[in-house]
C-alpha cells in the first residue's frame, strides 16, 4: 500500500470507511463462514487471507513502507469493529499479528526484506512457539534449549499449544539459550521453519473435539543464527511488548456479544422470553455486556488518542471472559436436555449448540494468561498490595 | 490515601472539571474524619445546615439550574465530580434530593411565577423544596394513585419522602380526575401531618399524611407532571448512582489501605492471594461501574429520548447500587472484627450505600424496568 | 488416588454395603485409565456390550428388582456404592435408564405375565428395555401428549430416549381417551423409525416416531401409568444424582492430585491461596451433595408418600446437576490448557456431568419443580 | 442433679423427652424474648439464667456429679434442638460452656469446689478474653502478658471482641508468660475476677449499634497465681480443645433458619410469593437450607456414635454463616426502600427489619475464624493441598 492511499485511509470520515469495509466484507467474504464458532484452519479460510492480500488490506496495522495499510488507532478500530460485526473469520494470522510487528521493531534489515513481503503474499503462515508443558502461566520457565554450534543452534524441546500449528509453515519460538541467572534473562527469539529436519508435528483435540492446537516437538533441529531477532538473551522483553500489542483486543466484548446473540436467538425460537426468570437472568447478562462495553470503549478512549493501555486491561479480559462463560452456562441451562447433546437447536439464525458453545468457552479464562495471573497482576502492578 | 481508581491512568477531565474536582475535593478535606457526618446521624434533619450553606456559597447548588434562575447551568458533566466526592466524604446534605431531583422539577415545570420566584433561592441555600412522589415500596411508575385531589384539597398519604425534616415546601404529585398533576404544597398547611423515620444512614424518610390539604400552587398539570417527574427521578438515580460510585471508590481505598497496614500471621494481609483476588474483583465492580457512570452522564447531557434516559438512568442505578453494596459488605469482611464496629468509618460507607441502593429503585427493581424498556 | 472425601471420616456403611463397595471399586479399577469409556464414545450403542454383561454377572442389573423376578430386591441403601462407583469411573453402561428407570416401571406395571418373562432375562443381561415418555424439551410432566393412541395403534413423536441403541424393547407412555397408558413396543415394530444423534459425552439419545404403531403389550392402565412413571422417573433422578455426585468426587479427586504434582512459579499450584479457598469450595458443594444423596436414598427406602418422594428427587438432582457442573468445570480452569485437551480424562467428567445434569430435568427445572410442589 | 435424675432422661423416649423439655419452656420463657434479634444482656436475660439454674437445667452437658444433668449427646441435641426451635435466647453463658467444661478437665479440685457451684448459683458471670486488637485471627499472636511476681502475677494488656464483658464479674483469659520460642508456647490461662484494680472495660458499639462486645484493658492487674489452670505456658493447647467442643454449634444452621423464615414472614407480607423471580430466588435458599440442614444431621450423628468431629466441621460454619448472608441480601433486596431504614416491616410474625438482618449477619463470617481462615483449615487439614 502507498503512502498516499494510507493518508486517504486516515483522512477518511469515519462512517464513510466504515461504509467501504463493510461493502468489501459483504462483497468478499463467504457468506457461510461467517461467524464461525471455531477457529477456522487455512483450507476453509486461506482464500480468504489471499483476497485481503490481494486488496492490500491484510496488515491493516503495518505501516505503509512495510506494505501495511498503516491506519492510526481510530481507523485500526473501525476495521477491527466492522469485521467483528460482521462476522469475519481471523485467518492464521500470527504472521500479521505478532511476527511483522517483531520485525518492524526488532528485526535485521536483512529479516525485513526477507520475511514481510512473504508474509503478506501468504507465503510463509506462521505459528507461535511459546508455551511447554511444564511452562504455562509460568512461561519464562520454559526449558526448549537451542545450543550454540558454529553458525547454527541445536535446538531441542517440545512446544505445546501452537495454534494451528498444522496450517503453518514457520514456527517464530522462544528458546533457552542460558541456563544461568534469572530465568528470563536466557531467552532468545528464533524463526525456524517447520519443514526442518528434526521437527515434528503433533495436532491436539480439544474438548470441542477440534484441532485448533498442535505440539511441537524438536529433535537436534539446526536452525541458523540469522534467525535470532533481537539478539541472544533477548527474547523475554521483546515477547513481553509484543504481548502488550493485543492486549486490548483479548479484552474486547466481541465473544460475549457473540454468545449472547447466540442466546437470543435460542430464547427466542425456545420461547424462554415468556419466563420471567429467564429474562431476569438474561437482563443481567445482557447488563453485564453492556456494561463491558462501555468500559471497553474507555480504553480505546486511551488508543485513540495514541496513549497506552498499562496492566489495568487484565480487568477487561477477566470481565470479558467470565461474562462470556456465564451467558454459556445460561445457555446451557435453558436448552434443557439440549444442553447434553452435541447437536444444536434450530433457531432463525441458525442452529446453536447450546452443549458446544459451553464448552467452548472454557479456556478464555485459561489461554492468554490465566485469569489468576491476570488478578495477580491487577492486585500487584495497579493496586499494588504488597508481595 | 492513594487514588487507586483507574481515572488518572486512562480517563481524561476537562480543564473546568480538574477545577470543579479539586474544589470538592478540598471541601471534603475538611472533615476527613465524618465528625460531622456522625453528629447529623439521627438528629433532625439527619444533615448539616452548616455544610449546605457552604456547599451554596461554592454554587453547587445551581449548577443544574440555569442561568435565567439564579443558577449555573452546566451540565452533569461538570457536576459529576462533586458527586463523586460528596460520596467520598459522605456530605451530610440533601445534595441529590434537593439540588438534582427537585431542582429538576421546578427548572421543567410550566409555572414561571415560581421558578423565577424560588429557584435563585434554591441557588442561595435559603430555601428547600422536598418531592413527594413515592405511596408504596418499590413503586416505579410515577403515576400518583393513592394521594387525590378532591376539589381543589389534597387526601392520601406519601411515604419515602428523604431529608423533609429541613424542607420549606413539598412538592407533591397528586392524582385527579384526568390524571396525575404536580402541586407545591406549604409544609406547614393545614392537615398535612409529617411522621419522620431512621434511615439507616443516619437520614430521616418521612410519610406524610394528607387530609384535606389546599393544593397550593399547580406546578405541571395532566399534560406534563409524569413526564416531569419521570425526568427528575431518573436524573435523581443517575446523581445517586455518581454519589454511590465516591462510596465504593472511597471504600476500597481504605480497604486498601487497611489490607497494607494490618499485620497478621506475620505479614500484610494483603499479601493473602485470596484476599488480592477478592479485592482485585471489587476493584474491577467499581471500574465497571464508573464507566457506565460517564457513559450515562454523557447520555444525560446530550440530546438523547425520554426513553432512552430511563434505560440509561436503570442500567447504571443497577449496576452502582449492585457495585456498591458488594464492595462496601466485602469491604467489611476484609476489616475483620473492627468492620463491625460502629468505631470504625467503613461502616459508615455501608450504610450509605445501604440507603442509596435502595432509594429511587434497587437494582432487581432498574433491573426488571431495563427489562421492560429494552426486551 | 487419595478418597478425600468425608465418607470414611464422619459416615458409617454397614457391612453389606462395604462389601458392595468393595466389588465395585474392584470393578471399575479394571479400566482406570477408562479406555472402554474410550472407546465406545460416539460408537452405537455408546457403551460397551461386554461390560454390561459383566456387570450382570456381578448381580448389580437386579439390585433392585424383586427375588420373585429373579433379582436381588435391596434398596437404593446398598445400591448407592455401586452408582458412586459408576460416576467415579465413568461406566460406559446404561445402568441408571435400564437397571434403575426402565426396571422400576417394569417392577411396579401391572402385567404379571410381562414382569415373569422379562424381568429375570433383564436381570442376566439377556433383554434391555428403554423407556420413552419424553416429548419435548425440558418436559417434566408425565403426562403424554403428542404420542396419541388411536384405535389400538401409536402415531407420534417421543425424544431424548437415551441408550436406545442397544435396547431390545421401548416401554412408551401414550395419551388415549381417557389418559395416559404404558406399553411394551418391540423395537422392530412396522412403523417404528429410530433416529439418534449423539450426546456430548459420546453416548447417544434417540427420537422415535411412530406411524400406527401396533400397541404391543399393555403394562399399565390409566388408573396407574402416571403414578408409575413418575415413581420411576423420580428414582431415576435420585440415581442420577448418586452417579453424579461419583462423577463430582473423582473429578475433585483427579483435581487435587494434579495440584500437587503441577509445579508453575516454583511451587505446586496447590499451594496458591487463591487456588486453595477455589478447591475448598467445590469440596463442600460436593458434602453437600453427599449430605442429600445420603438422605435422599434414606427416602426412597422408607415409607415416604409420592409426593415426598418427589420434593426430594427434586431437592437432590437440582444439587447434584448444579455442583457437578459447578466442580467439573472447575476442574477444567484448575487443570488450565491441559484440562481443556481431549485427552486429559478430566473432560469426559465434565462431558458426564453436563449429560447427566440434564437428562430427567435440570438444576432449573427440578427448583422449579420443589417450589411447586412445596410452596 | 442426681446421677439418678440423669440416668432418667437419658434413658427417656426422644419424643417424650422432647415434649418435656418443650412443655417446660413454653411455661417457663418469656413470650416476648422468643427469637431475639440480638444477643441479650443480663438484665434482660439474668431472669432466665436463674429459673433454668434451679431446675437443674443451666448446665446440660456437664456430668451429674458436677451439679450437671449429664445428658447424653443425643439427648444433648434434643435439648438445644427444642430450645433453638422455640427461640429461646442464649443466657451470658460463657461459664456454662466454656469455663465449666475447661475447670472439669483441667481445673484442680479446689478450683471445682469453688468456681462451679457458683457459676450454677449465677454467682459468677464470665466472660472471654482472647482477641486483641492486633491478634484477630491469628489468635497465638496475642500480647496481654502476665509477669510472676511472688505468689501473682502483673496483667498488662488489652482484650476486644469480649461478648458481654459488661454483664460478667469474671474473665477467663490467654495471657502471654513467655515470649521466647513458638509464639504458641508461652500463653497461659488465668481466670481473673473483673473487679481486680486496674481493669476497665469499654463497650464496643457495633454497626447494629448494639453493645454486645467490649474492650477490656488490664494496667498493672494483680491476679493469684492459684487462679491459672492447667500449668504456665499449658494455656494454647487446652483453648484449642475447649474451642472444638463448641465447633458443631457454630455449623448449626439455626441463624440461617431464623433468617429465612423472617424472609417468609416478609415475603408473605408483602405479596412477594406472586412473583416468579422472587420464588425462584428464595428457592435456591430454601435448598441452600435444607441441604445444608442434611449435612448439619451428618455431623450430629458422628456425635451420637460418640465419634469425634474433625477440622472438617469448618464446612458447616462456612456454608451456615454465608446462607445466612445470602439470605438477609435477598431480604434486603426484596425489601425495596425498607432495606435504607432502621425500622422493619409489619408482619403477622412481628416486625422484620430487613436492613438490620442484613447488616446483623455481616460478623458471622468474621468471628469464631473469618472464613478465610476456615478455608484454609479445610484446604491444609482435609484436602491435605500443599503449604
Amino acid at each position: 500500500m502507498t503512502e498516499e492511499t494510507t493518508n486517504q485511509y486516515n483522512a477518511m470520515d469515519d462512517d464513510e470507511f466504515r461504509a467501504m469495509v463493510h461493502t468489501f466484507y459483504v462483497e468478499n467474504y463467504p457468506q457461510e463462514l461467517r461467524f464461525s464458532p471455531h477457529r477456522m484452519h487455512w483450507d476453509e479460510i486461506g482464500d480468504w487471507y489471499l483476497t485481503l492480500s490481494k486488496q492490500g488490506w491484510l496488515t491493516p496495522a503495518w505501516p505503509a513502507e512495510y506494505g501495511g495499510m498503516g491506519l492510526d488507532a481510530n481507523k485500526l478500530l473501525i476495521f477491527m469493529d466492522v469485521g467483528e460485526s460482521y462476522g469475519v473469520g481471523r485467518t492464521p494470522d500470527m504472521g500479521i499479528t505478532m511476527v511483522g510487528p517483531l520485525l518492524i521493531q526488532h528485526g535485521s534489515q536483512q529479516q525485513k526484506d526477507h520475511y514481510l513481503p512473504k508474509i503478506l503474499a501468504g507465503e510463509y503462515i506462521w505459528c507461535q512457539g511459546y508455551s511447554e508443558p511444564g511452562a504455562g502461566s509460568d512461561l519464562a520457565s520454559l526449558q526448549t534449549s537451542a545450543v550454540r554450534d558454529g553458525d547454527h543452534y541445536v535446538v531441542n524441546g517440545h512446544k505445546t499449544w501452537t495454534t494451528l500449528a498444522m496450517d503453518a509453515n514457520m514456527i517464530f519460538m522462544l528458546v533457552r539459550t542460558n541456563k544461568e541467572g534469572k530465568k528470563q534473562e536466557g531467552i532468545t527469539f528464533l524463526l525456524v521453519p517447520l519443514d526442518t529436519p528434526g521437527i515434528t508435528v503433533r495436532p491436539i483435540i480439544n474438548l470441542g473435539m477440534h484441532d485448533e492446537f498442535a505440539e511441537v516437538f524438536f529433535d537436534d533441529v539446526k536452525v541458523p543464527v540469522a534467525n535470532v531477532v533481537g539478539g541472544e538473551n533477548k527474547g523475554w522483553t521483546i515477547a513481553k511488548a509484543l504481548l502488550g500489542h493485543e492486549r486490548i483486543f483479548i479484552g474486547s466484548p466481541k465473544f460475549a456479544i457473540l454468545a449472547m446473540s447466540r442466546l437470543k436467538s435460542m430464547a427466542k425460537s425456545v420461547g424462554l422470553f415468556d419466563d420471567p426468570i429467564f429474562v431476569e437472568r438474561y437482563t443481567r447478562l445482557q447488563l453485564d455486556i453492556e456494561d463491558l462495553f462501555a468500559t471497553y470503549k474507555r480504553f480505546v478512549e486511551v488508543l485513540k488518542r495514541g496513549g497506552n493501555i498499562g496492566p489495568e486491561v487484565s480487568m477487561l479480559k477477566i470481565w470479558n471472559t467470565e461474562t462470556q462463560q456465564r451467558v454459556t452456562e445460561l445457555m446451557m441451562e435453558a436448552a434443557s436436555e439440549h444442553g447434553g447433546i452435541q447437536g444444536g437447536i434450530e433457531t432463525e439464525e441458525g442452529l446453536v449448540r447450546a452443549a458446544g458453545e459451553f464448552i467452548g468457552s472454557r479456556p478464555s479464562t485459561i489461554y492468554g494468561g490465566s485469569n489468576e495471573v491476570q488478578r495477580n497482576i491487577l492486585a500487584k502492578a495497579v493496586l499494588r498490595l504488597p508481595g | 490515601m492513594e487514588d487507586i481508581s483507574l481515572q488518572s491512568r486512562i480517563d481524561v477531565l476537562t480543564e473546568q472539571q480538574v477545577l470543579i474536582q479539586d474544589s470538592a475535593v478540598a471541601f471534603i478535606a475538611q472533615d476527613e474524619e465524618l465528625k460531622k457526618t456522625r453528629e447529623s446521624r439521627f438528629v433532625q434533619p439527619g444533615y448539616d445546615q452548616q455544610t449546605w450553606q457552604e456547599m451554596a456559597e461554592l454554587g453547587w447548588l445551581g449548577f443544574l439550574i440555569p442561568e435565567q434562575y439564579g443558577g449555573i447551568g452546566l451540565g452533569f458533566d461538570d457536576l459529576h465530580p462533586v458527586l463523586i466526592q460528596l460520596g467520598k466524604g459522605l456530605l451530610p446534605a440533601p445534595f441529590v434530593a434537593t439540588a438534582v431531583v427537585a431542582a429538576s422539577v421546578l427548572v421543567n415545570c410550566d409555572n414561571e411565577a415560581i421558578k423565577k420566584d424560588r429557584l435563585p433561592a434554591l441557588v442561595s441555600g435559603a430555601w428547600k423544596p422536598a418531592l413527594a412522589w413515592q405511596e408504596t415500596q418499590g413503586q416505579m411508575s410515577v403515576e400518583a394513585e393513592q394521594l387525590r385531589i378532591v376539589d381543589g384539597k389534597l387526601s392520601g398519604k406519601k411515604a419515602f419522602v428523604p431529608d423533609a425534616g429541613g424542607a420549606d415546601d413539598f412538592i407533591v404529585s397528586a392524582g385527579g380526575d384526568k390524571g396525575t398533576e404536580l402541586y407545591l404544597v406549604n409544609k406547614g398547611a393545614t392537615g398535612l401531618t409529617i411522621d419522620y423515620e431512621q434511615r439507616i444512614d443516619g437520614g430521616f424518610y418521612a410519610r406524610l399524611s394528607f387530609d384535606q390539604v389546599d393544593v397550593g400552587e399547580l406546578l405541571a398539570g395532566t399534560d406534563r407532571a409524569e413526564q416531569v417527574l419521570e425526568s427528575a427521578l431518573d436524573e435523581g438515580r443517575v446523581a445517586a448512582s455518581v454519589e454511590l460510585l465516591g462510596v465504593m471508590t472511597r471504600s476500597l481505598e481504605i480497604t486498601v489501605d487497611y489490607l497494607n497496614q494490618r499485620v497478621q500471621f506475620d505479614k500484610p494481609i494483603g499479601s493473602f492471594q485470596a484476599i488480592q483476588h477478592k479485592t482485585v474483583d471489587l476493584f474491577i465492580l467499581s471500574e465497571i461501574s464508573r464507566s457506565v457512570v460517564l457513559q450515562t452522564i454523557a447520555l444525560l447531557d446530550g440530546d438523547a429520548s425520554a426513553h432512552d434516559r430511563a434505560v440509561g438512568a436503570s442500567q447504571v442505578k443497577a449496576r452502582c447500587g449492585d457495585a456498591a453494596l458488594q464492595i462496601t459488605k466485602s469491604a467489611i469482611q476484609l476489616h475483620g472484627g473492627i468492620g463491625y464496629t460502629d468505631e470504625a468509618n467503613i461502616g459508615l460507607y455501608l450504610k450509605k450505600a445501604m440507603y442509596l441502593a435502595s432509594w429511587l429503585g434497587n437494582a432487581t427493581a432498574h433491573r426488571a424496568r431495563y427489562a421492560e424498556l429494552t426486551l
